[in-house]
């Protein structure tokens, strides 16, 4: 079990988190503020990294679909990145996936993409 | 390996830091009968599921202490099954999907109305029993999968 | 973050598969308590001693199946009590230096006899209550270290 | 939770037995099966790696100390490699290394050694 940690960076401009450890319900609340935080400076999309997320769940793509909605009142997008086989499954089980949270395998791809 | 029943008992307060604890056991225990890695998590998060919910909906969050969640794992050869037992509120699982149809944006908690189909997604087989006032039991079932020769 | 006293319990058939799963429990729960990492493997060694003594010796190898070891965990504030029971043969904890001190080197089984003395060294306090015929309570203590600044 | 496994391999002469997983009352019967039949050929020593050895508790400690008998009979040791402290505190607290049992911090510090 690690410890929960959100690091907050910017890339191109655009913010940055990079989440380590296990998303439940117990640490969704840190992830949720930290998300809060970035998302009170004006700007339109949110670079999510979740390539050291070892576990998600629901209340993970909870927190993940509610800052996607709050993002896309301004045409944003959550860009995810994440590599895990286990961590992938769970947003296409979600169905969030494609609407405005869109996965890529680094951050590098997606500032390519932009 | 294992031929007879095994069962292991677990029961955790109805906090959402314990949720691991179920978490790790139940890995342990799905290590053990040989499911793959991706069944293991796919377990994983269907017993979570069934945790945050007795978390977040069973038990009526200003009522203090005492309020626990009691998980028995049944091993019987290939077949793990899981119980989730609490004694909150209860609800009609035929009436979730149509209520949740109506109000899912206006839920200020965390979750979107995914966590039951999680469980039918990541799961053989599930059940729930409940009675208002009562409580609940959420039971699911995974088969280790057998490998095909290639 | 944990002001409340919180009990956790887990009860595992007395075979040597589920050893892991009662480490892998209180490696959680540990964790949860804010155990520095060497602490956690202090405990799950401990721990996973006393369930070996409830299969080696507690239980009569050819007596079949329904052997449960009871592990319970109380964690209040910085520290955490473990209780692990086992309803097998029991022994005096008194006279087990003098016996190891004899047959040591008849023992087939794995075991230096060291499993007490780990238990011993490892946690802050332990204790052992047991009745011939009725079986073993092994309690320990492990405290959060307290960090001290530099 | 890794699975148990033992690899047989020989390093001038001295059989090596690689050992990865947590060694407990029900992975130590591998690794005393493993040792039993590197002991029944002639020789004297034995390297035991255990860095990739998560776990080891009074369990893995009597099969080394019942191999290290074993070799004591023809003036052989049992060399282990083991650089993680988690493990190096158990054999410190079991007494037995010393007498004969080594640790070493890498398989080529054994060879440079002998
Ligand atoms: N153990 C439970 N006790 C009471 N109500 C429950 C329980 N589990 C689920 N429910 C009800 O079923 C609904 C759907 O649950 P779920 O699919 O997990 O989504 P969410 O937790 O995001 O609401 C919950 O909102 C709740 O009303
Ligand atoms: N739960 C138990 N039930 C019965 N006897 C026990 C139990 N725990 C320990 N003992 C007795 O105490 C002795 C010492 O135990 P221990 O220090 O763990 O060494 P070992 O297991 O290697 O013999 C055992 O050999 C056994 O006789």
């Amino acid at each position: 079990m690690t410890v929960f940690t959100v690091l907050h960076d910017e890339v191109n401009q655009i913010p940055v988190l990079r989440v380590e450890g296990e998303i439940d319900l117990h640490t969704c609340p840190a992830l949720s503020n930290a998300i809060g935080q970035v998302l009170e400076k004006p700007g339109s999309h949110l670079i999510l990294n979740l390539d050291k997320v070892s576990y998600i769940d629901s209340t993970g793509l909870g927190v993940i679909s509610v800052a996607a909605r709050q993002l896309a009142d301004h045409d944003g997008k959550v860009y995810a990145v994440c590599t895990q086989a286990h961590i992938k499954k769970v947003f296409e089980l979600s169905g969030l996936q494609g609407k405005n949270v869109v996965l890529y395998d680094s951050e590098l791809s997606i500032s390519k993409s932009l | 390996m294992m031929t007879e029943t095994a069962h292991i008992h677990l029961s955790i307060p109805a906090s959402s830091e314990f949720v691991v604890v179920a978490r790790l056991s139940v890995s342990g225990i799905a290590a053990r009968m040989n499911f793959t890695v991706e069944d293991i998590e796919d377990i994983k998060i269907a017993l979570s599921e069934a945790c945050t919910n007795a978390i977040q909906h069973a038990y009526d969050q200003h009522e203090g202490g005492g309020k626990k969640i009691d998980i028995h794992f049944i091993l019987a050869g290939d077949k793990l099954e899981i119980e989730v037992r609490d004694t909150g509120v209860g609800f009609n699982p035929q009436g979730v999907i149509s209520k949740k149809q109506t109000d899912a944006s206006a839920s200020d908690q965390f979750g979107l109305g995914l966590g039951l189909t999680f469980i039918k997604s990541l799961m053989d087989a599930y059940d729930i029993q409940s009675e208002l006032g009562k409580g609940t039991v959420v039971k699911m079932v995974k088969y280790v999968s057998q490998i095909i020769p290639a």
